[in-house]
C-alpha cells in the first residue's frame, strides 16, 4: 500500500536533470470504487485539504474526492492568493492563524514549495470611522497575539512607495492596518501540494466526476430528505457511491449541492472579480487593500500585479466576468498610485463566491446525520483552506466539531448568534 | 547597413517624411508609417529583446501586434508592441528584460542551467532550509520580466471614455468584416467598425496589386458611409452579457487611449485569423519568422527580412511569401513543401540563423527561415459569450461550436476560407441578417422606452440564416516537428516541458497552462494555444479535438489601466455653506459623500462657545425625507421601535430604526408639521438607505397606504444654532413664532420666517445638550441666513462650529452615534433603547428578533465610562479586558476629553456582567498600559436630567 | 446683512465652446414644482402628461411627466406660488416647491448630446431621446432628472440633480465639453492634481 | 451591465438599477416563531436557474419589480437571449 515518490530537493532536480529523467504523476487517475468511507464533495483546496488530513493525522484513507472538472479549477485557482489572520472576532483570529501556521510550515509538510511570500498586509484607511475599525481589529489581534498595528501615512509610504498618501485626494490615505505575518502563496501549488499529500496515501482523486445527488434516507423533507437523515451515498456521472459520510466543500456552488440532501443554506453565490496586468519591473513590496475602494492588489515575483475587489452585487453563476469591474478596479488603483496609468491590462477572470449574511463560514456537522458542509467561505476561502482542512478532518474523525470551528455551526442561524466579523466587513481579503 | 528595399507597390511608408528616434541610446532614423520594429529592422537591426526565462536573443518573428518578441520599453511607456505600434520622432526607444546590455546580458547564464530550470521547476525546490527562501526570492523578483512603471513621475493622464449604441458593431476590417459594415449599413443600420490597425483591409493590405486595390475600394466606400463610424486603431476588448462591448480606441487625438462602451444590437464578428509559429529545435533564433511577417515587411514597409532564406510552406501564404522574398532580392535556398511532408527538423545560430537541417537530412546554410504551417482562429469574442470551439484536422484549426447568442454573428476566416470575394460575400450576407436582427431589437426598444415617441417605422419581419457558410480548405497539420522547441515564446515554456508536465499528472490543458504557465503571456494564446494543444495530445495519446483549448477571456489584447479608468467621477456633496466655510478656515472632512468643516483651528473652544454663548453648526448632511399623507403615522409605526400615532401636530420625536434582523440601523428626529405632513432625518450616512427603504415598505408591502415620500436633503440647509445663548439670539431674527419656553417647548417644531426668509422649519432639539433650535432654510438663501445669524449674534458670541466641536459636545451628552458606538451586531438593547422599544405593536421591522434580544442578558451593553486618572483619553476602539488577562469584555467605541468637566469622558460596549453603575473596569491602551475606569450612571457625562437644553 | 437672493450651487453662468457647438448654462433659479399624484385625481387629469414625455402649458411652463404618478413643473424665476395654486389638490395630491432642491444646468448645441454621451450611459439620439423627452439618468455619476427641451432648434437638454450635487455635476458635464472646444473656468477642473 | 427591461422606463443598463434579490414572503412578525423568522432572514434557494427577484430602478422611475432572471445564463425572461 501506499505510493511513495521521491522527494523534491535541489539534489533531485540536479539529478533528473543531468539524467533528463521523468517526474513522477503528482496524484494518479484511479478506478473508482463502489464505496467509500468517507466522499468529499469538490476536488479544490478545502476538500483536498480535508482527504489529506483524514488521512495524515487520523488514518481515514479510504476516502474518495470527486470534483466535476479538474482540480482546482474553482475558486482555489482563481482567488488572489492573500493570507493574513488579522481578523475582527476572536474565534476569527484564533481560526485563520492556525491557519497561518499550516501555510508557514506547509513548503516543508507538503515537500513542495508553494512560494510563500511573507511580504507584509496593508489595510487602508481613508476616513476615520474606517481607521477606527483598524485600531478595533489591532486591538484585537493583539490580544490574541497577532503581529498587526496602526500605522500612519508615513509608515505606509515607506511600505508601499508609489502610493499617493498626499491629503488633498479625494480618498485620502489616514493610516492603514499593517500585518507584517500577512502576504501571498502560489494557489495553485497548495492545491497540487495536498493532492500529492493525499494521492500518497492512496486517497482517491476523481477528477471529471460530476456529483449528481446525495443518498439520504430517513428524513422529514421529500424523498426522506432532510432534517433527521442519514447519508447513504452520492450518485455521480461516473456510477453510485456508497458511504456513510458525505462533505460538502464546493463553495460556490454550495446551495446547489447542498439541496439534493435536503439542507438549505444562508447562502447567495456571487462572482468575485479579479484581474492581473502584464509583468512589469517589481515596485510594490507588500499587499495593498482598500476597504473603501474595494480593491487589493499585489505584485507577483513575475512582475504582474494582481487585482481584486468586492463580490458583484447581482448574484448569478456566470464567470464571464464584467468590464464594470474593470473600470472600477482601475479608477480606484489609480486614486491610490495615480503613476501607473500606463500598465496594462492582460487578463481578467472570476470566481464564485458562497456569500454568507455574516462574513463566516457555515461548517461542520448538520442535521442529517453523516452530511457535513465546509461552505459559506465567501471572500476568504483560500486563506482558510488548509486549517479548514484540518479541522473538518478532525470534526470527521471524532463526530464532533472541532472546537476551533464551534462558532461556525450551521445552527447559528437558526437560533444562535451570527459571527462579528461583518464589523470589519467591506473587502475581506 | 540598412535593409531598406526600393519603393514597393503597396508600402505605407512615406519616404519624405522622415522621423528621427532612438534605440538604446543610440540615434536612427525611420520612416512615417514605419512601425518601431519595421524601422529598427530597416537599420539592420537583429536583435530586439531576451527572453524570459533563459535570456535567450529574440528578433522578429511576426512583425505585427502579437509578436512576443517585440516588447520595447518607449519611454516611461513598458511593454510597447513594437510590431504595431507608429513610429513617432522623439520616441526615445530601449530593450526589456536585460541586465547589464542587450549584447551582454548576465542572466543568459539561465541557458546553461536550462535543463535543470524545467518549467515547475521552483516548485520541487527551495523548501529548506526555511529562512533561505526570501532570500531566494528575491532575487527570483529581479528576474521579473517586462518593462518598467515609472510610478514616480507619471501621472494618470488624460484618458477619456465614451458610450455608443451602435446597431450592428463588426470587429474586424478585413474584407469580411467592411463587406459585413457595408450591407449592414445599407439596410438602415447605425454601424460602428472597428480595426485593431491602423488601417483598414486586413491581410489585404500586404497582398497583391488586386487584393490592395479591392481593400482601397471597399475602404473608401466605408469612411463615406453615413451610417458607418470607423474606428482604425482600436480594438474590442471585450463582449460582455447582453452585447456589453468594450472597444479601445488608441491614439484619439484626446487621449492616448479611449474606452468606448457600446451596447450592440448585433455584434459581428471577424477578426480574420493569427498565423502560427511552428515548433521545432531553435525557432526562437531570430531570423526565424513566419510567412505573414515577412509579407509585411517587404509589402507594406520595404524592409529586406534577410539574404538567404529556407521557407517551409503548407498554404498559400507561404507560396506568396516565397515570390514576395524573390523580389525582394532575398535568395530563397530551398522551399520544402510541408503539403509533400517536407519540413524543417532544426535551426542552428547563436545571434541570428546560421544553419538549417531539414527533414530529408539536408543542412542548409541561411540566415533566415519562413515558415507557414496555419493558423490559429482568434475565437475569443465568440468564447467570452460561451462559445467552445470545435477542432478540425482536416482544416488544421478551431472553428466555433455555431452555438453563440442570436447578437453574435461570425463572418470571415473565423469561419471559413475563400477568395477575397467568397471573404466579402460572406462578410455582406452576415451584415445583412444583422442588421435585420438589429433592426427588429431597436423596433423593439423604441417601443419600450417611456421617453420614445412609438417608433415610425415597420418592424422588419425576420430574416432567416440562409448563409452559405465558407467552405473549409484542407491543410496539413503541422505543428511540431520531430525535435523540441518553443511553444511559449513570451513565457520561454518549450514543447519538452508540456510533455514533462503531461507526464507529472498536468494533463488537462488548464492544470498544464496552471503549471507551466504556458499561453499565459502577453499573447494570451493567440500564438500557442493550438500548438499547445497539439504537443499535449500528443503526450497524451489523444486526438487533439478530445484536448479542448484554455477559455479566452477579456481582454483580447491588453488595455491601459488609464483607458479603463478614463475621466474619474467620485462625486463631492457640498452644502450651500461650504464655500463660505472654506473661505471662514474651515479644515475639510470628508465624510462619505459629504465635505463638512470638521473645525475652524480649535474645537475645543468652539465646543466651550456652546456651552457658554451660542454656535451654529452646519449639519446639512443629515439626511431629510418630507413624508405627506394620512397614513404616515402608520410607516413611522413599522420602521421606527417606538410609537408615532399620537405625537401632536407642532411635536417631534427621536426615533430609532432597526433592520429586520432586529440590528440598529438608523436614528433621527421626526417632526409633525401638519395634520398629514411630517418631516424625517437620519443619518447623513444612511439617507439614501432609508428612502430606499420606505419606497421598497410602500411600494412592495403596503401599496395601499397613502404616503408620499420626497427627499429633500439639499432643498433643506440645516443650521444647528446651540447654547445658552440660541434663544435670545433668535428672538432677534424669527418672525411670527413665539420662542418662549412655554409655547416652543422642547422637542417641539414651528414653521416662520428667520431674517427674512419665509418657510424655515425651526425644532427645538438637543443633540449638544444646550438649549438648541436645528433651523432648515430653502437652500438658496441658506448663507443669507448664516450670515445674518453671525452678525446679529455677534455680541452674544455667536460663532460656527465644526463637526469635532459637535462630536465633543454629543458625547459630553451621552448621544450615541448608530455604527460607532453602535456596530454591525448591536441589538436594540446594546443601545440602551429599553424604554423606547415598544414591544407590543402587531408589526415593526425585526418584531420577532426585538422580542428575542429583549428575552437574553448575554447582549452587550453601551455605557458611559470615566478613567479614573481623568488626564487619560482611551483610544477609540481601546479593549476592555478581564483584569489581567487577555479576554475581552467589551471596548470603548467614543472618547475624548471633555473641555467642560477637564477630564476625559467615553461611551463604551461591555459584557452585561460589567454594566451596573460603579463597575470598576480595566482598559488595554494601544501602548499596552492597563488602566482603570468606571462604569457611569448615564451615557451623559453632563447634564443627563437635561436642565439645559428644557430651559 | 447681505440681500436675499437665490444663491446657486454653480455661480459661472453660462460657458460655451469658442465654435458655439455646445453652451453649458445655469438653470438653478428655474422655479421647479413637484406633484405627485394618483390616476384619478383631478391633478392627475389636469396635467396630463404620460411619464417620459412633457409640453408647455398655456401659462408656458414646462409640464413634465417625470415618473409614474410624478410630474415636475418647470417655470419661469418667481413663477412658483403660481404653478403651486395651478394645481388642483382634491384627493391624495402632493405639491412641493423643490426649486432650491435642485441644481439644474441646460446644455444646448450640436454637440450638446455627443458630449453628454461620453458621460451617460443612455441612448441619447432622435430617436429613443426625442424633442420633449423626459427621463432619469445618471450623468457623470451624479443622479439627474432630464428633460430634452430644444431651443430655437437647437438640441438642447435642461438637466437637473440634487442641489448639493450641483457643482460635481456642472464639473463633470464641462469636463466632457472640453472635446468640442469649451474651455473649463479655473477652479472647476475634474482633474486638478 | 446587464440589461434590464424596466415596467416603467423600458430596458436599462443594471447599473442604473439595485438589485434586491431573490423575493422571500415575510412571515407574520407578530406570530412567526424565530425560525420561522430566521428562515425568512437567511435561507436562500440560490438556484443556478429561473429565480425571480427584485430591482429597484434607483436611477430612472424609483420603483421596484419583480423580474425572472436564470442565474446560470443572465437571461431574462420576455428579454431576447443574451
Amino acid at each position: 500500500m501506499g505510493n511513495r515518490p521521491p522527494k523534491y530537493s535541489a539534489g533531485a532536480l540536479i539529478k533528473h536533470g543531468l539524467t533528463r529523467g521523468d517526474w513522477p504523476r503528482m496524484w494518479r487517475r484511479p478506478e473508482m470504487r463502489s464505496s467509500y468511507d468517507v466522499v468529499i464533495v469538490g476536488g479544490g483546496l478545502h476538500g483536498l485539504a480535508t482527504a489529506y488530513y483524514l488521512a495524515e493525522n487520523h488514518g481515514i484513507t479510504n476516502v474518495a474526492v470527486v470534483d466535476k472538472g479538474y482540480i482546482g479549477g474553482g475558486g482555489s485557482g482563481r482567488n488572489t492568493a492573500i493570507v493574513r489572520s488579522n481578523y475582527l472576532t476572536p474565534e476569527g483570529v484564533a481560526f485563520y492563524d492556525r491557519g497561518l501556521d499550516l501555510y508557514n510550515s506547509m513548503a516543508t509538510d507538503l515537500n513542495l514549495n508553494v512560494m510563500f511570500s511573507k511580504r507584509g498586509h496593508l489595510t487602508l484607511a481613508h476616513t476615520d470611522s474606517a481607521l477606527r475599525t483598524m485600531h478595533w481589529r489591532a486591538e484585537v489581534n493583539k490580544l490574541q497575539g497577532i503581529n498587526s498595528s496602526v500605522i500612519g501615512p508615513e509608515e505606509v509610504k515607506e511600505a508601499a512607495p508609489s502610493l499617493d498618501i498626499s491629503p488633498d485626494t479625494r480618498y485620502p490615505i489616514l493610516g492603514a492596518l499593517h500585518h507584517p505575518p500577512g502576504g501571498i502563496v502560489r494557489h495553485d501549488a497548495v492545491v497540487w501540494g495536498y493532492a500529492r499529500g493525499a494521492d500518497v496515501h492512496d486517497i482517491h482523486i476523481l477528477q471529471e466526476t460530476e456529483v449528481l445527488d446525495i443518498m439520504v434516507e430517513g428524513g422529514s423533507g421529500p424523498g426522506g430528505k432532510g432534517a433527521g437523515g442519514k447519508v447513504t451515498g452520492v450518485k455521480t456521472s461516473r456510477g453510485d457511491i456508497s458511504a456513510p459520510i458525505v462533505v460538502n466543500c464546493t463553495a460556490g456552488w454550495a446551495s446547489l449541492i447542498s439541496n439534493m440532501a435536503g439542507v438549505p443554506l444562508p447562502i447567495t453565490t456571487h462572482p468575485l472579480q479579479a484581474a492581473v496586468t502584464e509583468p512589469c519591473k517589481v515596485f510594490l513590496p507588500t499587499v495593498v487593500v482598500s476597504g473603501s475602494l474595494h480593491v487589493y492588489v499585489s505584485q507577483t515575483d513575475r512582475g504582474e500585479l494582481v487585482f481584486g475587489a468586492s463580490v458583484d452585487p447581482v448574484g448569478t453563476y456566470r464567470v464571464n466576468g464584467t468590464l464594470e469591474f474593470t473600470e472600477e478596479l482601475a479608477g480606484h488603483v489609480l486614486e491610490l498610485m495615480p503613476g501607473i496609468s500606463k500598465m496594462r491590462l492582460l487578463r481578467q477572470w472570476s470566481g464564485l463566491c458562497d456569500m454568507t449574511p455574516d462574513y463566516s463560514p457555515v461548517m461542520g456537522n448538520t442535521p442529517v446525520e453523516g452530511y457535513l458542509v465546509d461552505v459559506g467561505w465567501g471572500t476568504y476561502g483560500f486563506k482558510a483552506g488548509p486549517v479548514a482542512g484540518e479541522t473538518m478532518a478532525e470534526t470527521i474523525a471524532t463526530g464532533r466539531n472541532a472546537d476551533l470551528i464551534a462558532a461556525f455551526g450551521i445552527e447559528r442561524f437558526t437560533e444562535g448568534d451570527l459571527v462579528g466579523e461583518k464589523g470589519a466587513a467591506a473587502v475581506g481579503h | 547597413m540598412s535593409n531598406r528595399l526600393p519603393t514597393q507597390p503597396g508600402e505605407v511608408i512615406d519616404r519624405s517624411k522622415s522621423l528621427s528616434f532612438t534605440w538604446n541610446g543610440r540615434a536612427v532614423t525611420g520612416f512615417e508609417g514605419d512601425t518601431i520594429a519595421s524601422a529598427l529592422a530597416a537599420n539592420g537591426v537583429d536583435v530586439f529583446g531576451r527572453s524570459m526565462k533563459y535570456h535567450r536573443k529574440r528578433g522578429i518573428m511576426t512583425a505585427d501586434h502579437w509578436d512576443p518578441n517585440l516588447f520595447l520599453q518607449v519611454g516611461d511607456e513598458p511593454n510597447v508592441r513594437a510590431g504595431s505600434r507608429k513610429l513617432q520622432a522623439g520616441m526615445v526607444v530601449s530593450t526589456q528584460n536585460v541586465w547589464p546590455s542587450l549584447k551582454f546580458d548576465l542572466a543568459a547564464a539561465n541557458q546553461l542551467l536550462g535543463r535543470f530550470l524545467s518549467s515547475g521547476f521552483y516548485y520541487k525546490t527551495f523548501m529548506r532550509p526555511r529562512f533561505l527562501w526570501p532570500l531566494y526570492q528575491k532575487v527570483l523578483r529581479k528576474f521579473a520580466p517586462g518593462g518598467e512603471i515609472h510610478w514616480k513621475t507619471s501621472k494618470h493622464g488624460a484618458y477619456d471614455k465614451r458610450y455608443a449604441h451602435p446597431d450592428v458593431l463588426v470587429a474586424g476590417g478585413g474584407p469580411a468584416g467592411m463587406g459585413a459594415a457595408l450591407a449592414a449599413a445599407d439596410s438602415g443600420a447605425r454601424v460602428m467598425l472597428v480595426e485593431h490597425y491602423t488601417e483598414l483591409g486586413g491581410h489585404l493590405r500586404w497582398g497583391d496589386d488586386a487584393q490592395r486595390a479591392r481593400a482601397a475600394e471597399l475602404g473608401s466606400a466605408c469612411e463615406a458611409h453615413p451610417n458607418v463610424e470607423v474606428l482604425v486603431d482600436s480594438t474590442v476588448t471585450g463582449r460582455y452579457d447582453h452585447n456589453w462591448i468594450a472597444v479601445n480606441q488608441r491614439s484619439h487625438p484626446i487621449a492616448p487611449e479611449r474606452l468606448v462602451k457600446a451596447r450592440a444590437g448585433v455584434m459581428v464578428v471577424a477578426p480574420g485569423l493569427i498565423e502560427r509559429p511552428y515548433v521545432f529545435a531553435g525557432n526562437d533564433t531570430p531570423g526565424v519568422l513566419l510567412a505573414g511577417a515577412a509579407r509585411r515587411l517587404i509589402n507594406l514597409y520595404a524592409v529586406r527580412p534577410g539574404e538567404k532564406a529556407v521557407v517551409m510552406t503548407a498554404n498559400e501564404e507561404g507560396d506568396a511569401a516565397v515570390a514576395d522574398l524573390d523580389r525582394a532580392g532575398v535568395e530563397v535556398v530551398a522551399v520544402l513543401d510541408a503539403r509533400k511532408g517536407e519540413g524543417i527538423v532544426s535551426v542552428e545560430g547563436k545571434g541570428r540563423v546560421t544553419k538549417v537541417t531539414t527533414t530529408d537530412g539536408r543542412t542548409l546554410s541561411a540566415d533566415t527561415v519562413v515558415t507557414a504551417t496555419g493558423w490559429t482562429a482568434p475565437t475569443s469574442l465568440l468564447n467570452m459569450a460561451g462559445d467552445r470551439p470545435i477542432y478540425d484536422p482536416s482544416a488544421a484549426r478551431y472553428f466555433s461550436s455555431g452555438d453563440l447568442p442570436p447578437n453574435l454573428l461570425v463572418a470571415g476566416g473565423v469561419d471559413g476560407d475563400g477568395s477575397t470575394d467568397d471573404l466579402e460575400a460572406h462578410g455582406r450576407a452576415t451584415g445583412a441578417l444583422a442588421a435585420n436582427r438589429a433592426l427588429r431589437r431597436r423596433h423593439d426598444r423604441v417601443s419600450q422606452t417611456a421617453r420614445a415617441n412609438p417608433p415610425t417605422w415597420e418592424k422588419p419581419t425576420e430574416m432567416a440564416d440562409d448563409r452559405t457558410p465558407l467552405a473549409r480548405s484542407a491543410h496539413p497539420e503541422c505543428y511540431r516537428s520531430s525535435t523540441h522547441g518553443m511553444v511559449d515564446f513570451s513565457e520561454d515554456v518549450s514543447s519538452k516541458d508540456l510533455v514533462q508536465a503531461s507526464k507529472e499528472g498536468f494533463d488537462s490543458i488548464e492544470l498544464m497552462k496552471r503549471y507551466t504557465t504556458v499561453t499565459m503571456g502577453p499573447a494570451q494564446g493567440k500564438l500557442e494555444t493550438v500548438n499547445a494543444a497539439a504537443v499535449l495530445a500528443d503526450a497524451n495519446q489523444v486526438a487533439m479535438a478530445d484536448i479542448g483549448t484554455t477559455v479566452w477571456r477579456p481582454p483580447y489584447s491588453p488595455i491601459s489601466l488609464g483607458a479603463l479608468a478614463g475621466r474619474i467621477h467620485e462625486p463631492v456633496r457640498r452644502s450651500a455653506l461650504q464655500d463660505w466655510h472654506e473661505a471662514h478656515g474651515a479644515s475639510p472632512l470628508l465624510a462619505g459623500q459629504w465635505i463638512r468643516p470638521d473645525h475652524y483651528g480649535d474645537a475645543m473652544a468652539e465646543a466651550t462657545n456652546v456651552r457658554s454663548n451660542v454656535g451654529l453648526i452646519d449639519v446639512t448632511p443629515l439626511g431629510k425625507l418630507d413624508l405627506r399623507g394620512p397614513d404616515v403615522p402608520k410607516l413611522l409605526e413599522l420602521v421606527y421601535v417606538n410609537k408615532w400615532q399620537k405625537l401632536e401636530v407642532g411635536r417631534v420625536r427621536y426615533g430609532t430604526m432597526v433592520a429586520e434582523d432586529g440590528v440598529v440601523s438608523d436614528d433621527g428626529v421626526t417632526g409633525r408639521l401638519g395634520e398629514n405632513h411630517w418631516l424625517m432625518t437620519t443619518t447623513s450616512s444612511g439617507a439614501g438607505a432609508v428612502w430606499e427603504m420606505l419606497e421598497d415598505w410602500l411600494q412592495t408591502y403596503k401599496p395601499e397606504w397613502d404616503v408620499h415620500v420626497t427627499a429633500v436633503t439639499g432643498g433643506l440647509t440645516s443650521i444647528n444654532v446651540a447654547g445658552p445663548n440660541s434663544r435670545t439670539l433668535l428672538d432677534r431674527l424669527v418672525e411670527d413664532v413665539d420662542l418662549s419656553a412655554e409655547a416652543f417647548p422642547y422637542f417641539s417644531v414651528r414653521t416662520g420666517a428667520v431674517a427674512g426668509v419665509q418657510n424655515c422649519i425651526i425644532w427645538r432639539i438637543g443633540f449638544t445638550g444646550e438649549l438648541s433650535y436645528e433651523i432648515h432654510v430653502p437652500s438658496g438663501h441658506a448663507l443669507h441666513v448664516w450670515e445674518a445669524l453671525l452678525e446679529t449674534g455677534a455680541d452674544l458670541g455667536c460663532a460656527p462650529f465644526g463637526v469635532e466641536a459637535q462630536r465633543i459636545l454629543r458625547l459630553e451628552k451621552g448621544h450615541y452615534i448608530v455604527g460607532q458606538d453602535t456596530d454591525g451586531l448591536s441589538k436594540a438593547p446594546t443601545a440602551g433603547l429599553g424604554g423606547l422599544v415598544k414591544l407590543d405593536k402587531t408589526d415593526t421591522l425585526g418584531l420577532p428578533e426585538l422580542k428575542h434580544a429583549y428575552e437574553r442578558d448575554d447582549l452587550p451593553i453601551l455605557v458611559g465610562i470615566q478613567t479614573v486618572d481623568g488626564t487619560i483619553v482611551p483610544e477609540e476602539a481601546a479593549q476592555i479586558v478581564d483584569g489581567d488577562s487577555n479576554r475581552i469584555m467589551g471596548r470603548i467605541t467614543s472618547s475624548r476629553m471633555s473641555p467642560t468637566l477637564g477630564r476625559s469622558i467615553c461611551l463604551g460596549q461591555v459584557d452585561p456582567s460589567l454594566s451596573a453603575a460603579g463597575t470598576e473596569i480595566t482598559v488595554l491602551m494601544a501602548d499596552g498600559k492597563r488602566i482603570k475606569a468606571t462604569v457611569q450612571e448615564h451615557h451623559a457625562h453632563v447634564d443627563h436630567e437635561g436642565a439645559r437644553q428644557r430651559v | 446683512m447681505s440681500e436675499i437672493t437665490m444663491q446657486s450651487p454653480v455661480d459661472v453662468g453660462s460657458i460655451s465652446a469658442s465654435d458655439g457647438s455646445v453652451t453649458l448654462s445655469d438653470a438653478y433659479a428655474t422655479t421647479k414644482v413637484q406633484v405627485r399624484a394618483a390616476t384619478g385625481t383631478a391633478a392627475a387629469a389636469t396635467l396630463d402628461v404620460p411619464y417620459g414625455s412633457s409640453t408647455r402649458n398655456v401659462d408656458g411652463d414646462l409640464v413634465c411627466g417625470t415618473r409614474p404618478d410624478e410630474w415636475t413643473i418647470y417655470g419661469n424665476p418667481g413663477r412658483s406660488a403660481a404653478i403651486v395654486a395651478s394645481v388642483p389638490t382634491e384627493g391624495f395630491v402632493t405639491v412641493i416647491d423643490i426649486t432650491h432642491g435642485r441644481a439644474m444646468l441646460r446644455v444646448t448645441g450640436s454637440n450638446a448630446t455627443a458630449a453628454l454621451s461620453k458621460i451617460c450611459n443612455l441612448d441619447l439620439s432622435d430617436e429613443l431621446t426625442p424633442n420633449g423627452a423626459v427621463f432619469s439618468g445618471s450623468l457623470g455619476s451624479v443622479s439627474c432628472d432630464w428633460v430634452r427641451a430644444d431651443e430655437g432648434g437647437e438640441t438642447s437638454f435642461l438637466i437637473s440633480c440634487e442641489r448639493s450635487f450641483g457643482k460635481f455635476l456642472f464639473i463633470a458635464v464641462a469636463d466632457a465639453c472640453t472635446e468640442f472646444g469649451l474651455s473649463v473656468p479655473r477652479g472647476w477642473e475634474l482633474h486638478p492634481h | 451591465m446587464i440589461v434590464v427591461p424596466c415596467p416603467n422606463c423600458g430596458p436599462r443598463n443594471s447599473g442604473d438599477l439595485r438589485p434586491a434579490g431573490e423575493v422571500v414572503s415575510r412571515p407574520d412578525p407578530a406570530t412567526c416563531s424565530l425560525s420561522e423568522w430566521r428562515e425568512y432572514l437567511y435561507m436562500r434557494h440560490n438556484p443556478a436557474d429561473w429565480v425571480t427577484e427584485t430591482w429597484y430602478c434607483r436611477g430612472g422611475c424609483r420603483r421596484y419589480f419583480t423580474i425572472e432572471r436564470n442565474t446560470a445564463t443572465n437571461e431574462i425572461r420576455g428579454q431576447e437571449a443574451s
